[in-house]
């Protein structure tokens, strides 16, 4: 966490060169203290505090049918948590559709424990079984730490999926004329300094679609990539995506295929 | 039965006086009725100062902050208070241009280093400082500047 | 709603084409009808962003198909010559206003979410530091747009007023008015053509871009 | 009721390395809600730190501590298998206590 002798002796450098050297210099050392920035804040996520809450929500009782979520069907049978994360949104028989994290565990509530999956839906972010989202959800991912993207594609709905989510993030519209590819459809851009993804391929390891859920230093919340989309949307000037809505899904699939292999650092850090 | 308000205004009164009398105790006493309230108002190192019964500050290489450069977002930033010396009572943590500047204040015991990091609140850019209250009445501090950038869309 | 159809129905006809091309390989899911469904079944309004901010006009319509790539050559053109026409040059023939405000206006980048309280010009910032380097001091800056540092100067406008500033005056303007009238699928806010910014709000972003006094342009 | 903190304490040398997140919503009084009403402050006060039981760190904070606080300090002479427990209180008399094994 301090700085050693040798590091600071490198920032003072950075500094001196800020101080005289033109646009190129000052734009490194403001990248590179972001960058240290970040490292400071690496060690103690405050995600984990979610995790161990998530945890919690999982093996509790809850709902009008007083039972816990541990039969829960993430993909890879009742009760298999550990490599799920890592491959939805995928196709469920049970359902019939293509689900998300979200939107598959708003079906287990509501089978196993009672929950009302539309009400749930509605409740603003950050507040009443929103809260049990971010826990399950932070969990979730954690369980699949360091495993590697892969989505199954092999049923005829994750295909439609993929192809829907690819022309969802392309769909230009708004005042703005913004669409997801606006900002994630090139690679090595930013907007002010934060350094934009390209989603529209693998980005690597730990970045874009499998920096998420991540617990957001700005606002000291955790958010899954149904809040992260959402926020999107807001600021791609879009009118309001419904949690768990068929765009937020496809577009969870094009994101997920997409970045096939990457290592998953969810649940990460994030500004 | 007092209430809450009651217990700390008047923690803070007798936290104050015993400050003032050079009295407050270096070593921990796990009792919450002695909230320096006053210390936690102080906008100014005088006026901070004076609440915990301090000297005026000399700064010393002897004490170290640690802190960014650049915070990419000022509702976080990750800071250190530490110091080489022996004889350290208490280690203080303050960003200048916050609203108070006290953020955090640590009391030392033999059984822990002089050495604490936290991450704090800055609703802007500035100079953020460890202060060091020594057992012999020397107060000491280090500086640091910390920028705090707009970071994404500003919206 | 029936321009909405209209393009949801020129799009669906293009979809047609391209699938014939492929009937070989067996049915395919008629795309713009499901994507059409997808985007009215998943939002709803909130606050000042209604769903109909989600109808396309022919150049979002024909971008969005592009998937990132360029509408052929005869339609980006088509939507070219339509973004010129919609420019409107200021109407005092005064181009240059304050770079001050200008700059604020650069730094701000709030507006037309559905947070923003008012749709007005004047709840709007135009954004411009989320994606170009402006002056030097602002190190903060996106990189999606081209940097925008010097760009008078590197344009050789010593008087925004004089004869020969006139070309680059006028080519700016439009392009901050409808930055599609130079590139069908800019990824650029058409800021005077949206009604997002105001002549005057324009004029003072000119000021800070093309006047020689601005810190842009030392 | 408040949740539990994390801590980890990890021996080295003649000292334990101890690293604490908290939860809480360090709540500053000078925020406004939607509605444009004032949030009142809430934020933890004093936290303490206790080697095998024994006070050997109290701390008061003000509510420019960040949210879900982090805390890393170094406790002399701990080691494995000895117990660091951690507490706090806020300014509304919630608390919280917590407690680890040195590793």
């Amino acid at each position: 966490m301090r700085s050693t002798p040798t590091a600071q002796a490198v920032l003072t450098l950075l500094a001196a060169c800020m101080a005289a050297a033109p646009t190129v210099a000052q734009q490194k050392s403001a990248a590179d203290g972001i960058a240290e920035y970040r490292a400071m804040l690496a060690d103690g996520n405050p995600a984990e505090l979610f995790e161990a809450k998530g945890e919690d929500l999982w093996k509790k009782k809850r709902g009008p049918k007083n039972a816990s979520l541990e039969q829960c069907d993430l993909g890879k049978g009742p009760g298999v948590v550990k490599g799920a994360f890592v491959e939805l949104p995928r196709y469920f028989a049970d359902t019939s559709r293509v689900q998300d994290l979200e939107s598959r565990l708003l079906t287990c509530m509501e089978r196993l424990q009672g929950f009302d999956p539309v009400a749930i839906s509605k409740t603003a972010f950050g507040q009443g079984e929103q809260l049990t989202m971010e826990g399950l959800t932070a969990w979730i991912s954690a369980e699949s730490r360091g495993l590697k993207f892969n989505l199954p594609q092999a049923h005829a709905d994750e295909r439609k999926t993929f192809e829907l989510g690819k022309r969802a993030f392309f769909y230009r519209g708004g005042p703005y004329d913004f669409s997801c590819a606006s900002c994630h459809g090139q690679p090595d851009k930013r907007i002010r300094l934060q350094d934009l993804p390209d989603l529209t391929k693998n980005p690597g390891n730990g970045i874009g679609f499998a920096a998420w859920p991540a617990y957001r230093v700005s606002s000291g919340e955790m958010w899954s990539m149904q809040r992260r989309l959402n926020d999107c949307f807001r600021q791609q000037r879009f009118p309001y995506p419904g949690y768990a809505s068929d765009v937020t899904i496809a577009l969870g699939v094009y994101m997920g295929v997409n970045a096939k292999g990457a290592e998953s650092i969810a649940p990460a850090l994030k500004r | 039965m007092h209430t809450r308000r009651e217990m700390l205004t008047r923690s803070a009164q007798v936290a104050g006086m015993l400050a003032a009398l050079g009295m407050l105790p270096g070593v921990a006493q796990a009792q919450t009725a002695r909230y320096n309230t006053a210390a936690f108002d102080a906008k100014t190192m005088a006026d901070l100062m004076k609440a915990l019964g301090g000297a005026a500050p000399v700064e010393s290489k002897d004490v170290t902050i640690t802190g960014p450069d650049i915070a990419e977002n000022g509702a976080v930033v990750p800071v250190g208070a530490a110091t080489s010396l022996p004889g350290v009572k208490r280690l203080l943590l303050l960003v200048e241009k916050n609203p108070a500047m006290l953020s955090a204040m640590f009391d030392v015991s033999e059984a822990v280093e002089p050495n604490f990091s936290t991450r704090v609140k800055m609703g802007q850019s500035s100079n953020v400082f460890a202060v060091a209250m020594m057992a012999d009445g020397k107060v000491l501090y280090a500086a640091k500047e910390v920028k705090v950038t707009l970071g994404g869309c500003g919206g | 709603m029936t321009h909405k159809k209209t393009l949801f129905l020129a799009a669906a006809a293009a979809a047609t084409v391209l699938i014939a091309g492929c009937a070989a390989m067996g049915p395919k899911p008629d795309y713009d009808t499901l994507v059409a469904q997808m985007m009215t079944g998943s939002f709803r309004d909130e606050g000042i962003a209604k769903v109909d901010r989600l109808q396309q006009d022919a150049s979002n319509a024909a971008c969005s198909q592009a998937q990132g790539g360029s509408p052929p050559e005869a339609v980006a053109n088509a939507i070219q010559q339509a973004a010129l026409k919609s420019v409107r040059m200021p109407a005092d023939g005064k181009f240059i206003g304050d770079w001050r405000e200008g700059e604020k206006l650069a730094q701000n980048g709030r507006g037309m979410t559905w947070t923003d309280k008012s749709a007005a010009p004047a709840a709007n910032g135009g954004n411009c530091y989320n994606c170009h380097q402006i002056t030097k001091a602002e190190i903060s800056y996106g990189t999606i747009g081209p940097s925008l540092y010097q760009y008078g100067k590197n344009r050789g406008v010593t008087d925004a007023d004089s004869p020969t500033a006139k070309p680059i005056i006028e080519y700016t303007w439009t392009k901050l008015w409808n930055a599609k009238a130079y590139n069908a699928c800019s990824g650029m806010p058409r800021f005077g053509h949206a009604g997002l910014l105001d002549e005057k709000q324009l004029k003072d972003l000119m000021a800070l871009i093309l006047d020689p006094k601005s810190p842009v342009n030392q | 009721m408040a949740d539990p903190m994390r801590i980890r304490a990890q021996a080295a040398g003649d000292k334990a390395t101890v690293r604490v997140l908290m939860a809480h919503e360090m709540e500053t009084g000078q925020r406004k809600d939607a509605a444009g009403k004032s949030i009142p402050a809430w934020y933890i006060q004093e936290v303490t730190a206790q080697l095998n039981g024994k006070t050997v760190l109290t701390a008061q904070w003000g509510p420019s501590v960040a949210k879900n606080p982090f805390l890393q300090f170094n406790v002399k002479g701990a080691k494995a298998g000895d117990k660091i427990g951690v507490a706090w209180v806020d300014n509304k008399g919630d608390k919280r206590t917590d407690e680890t094994t040195v590793s």
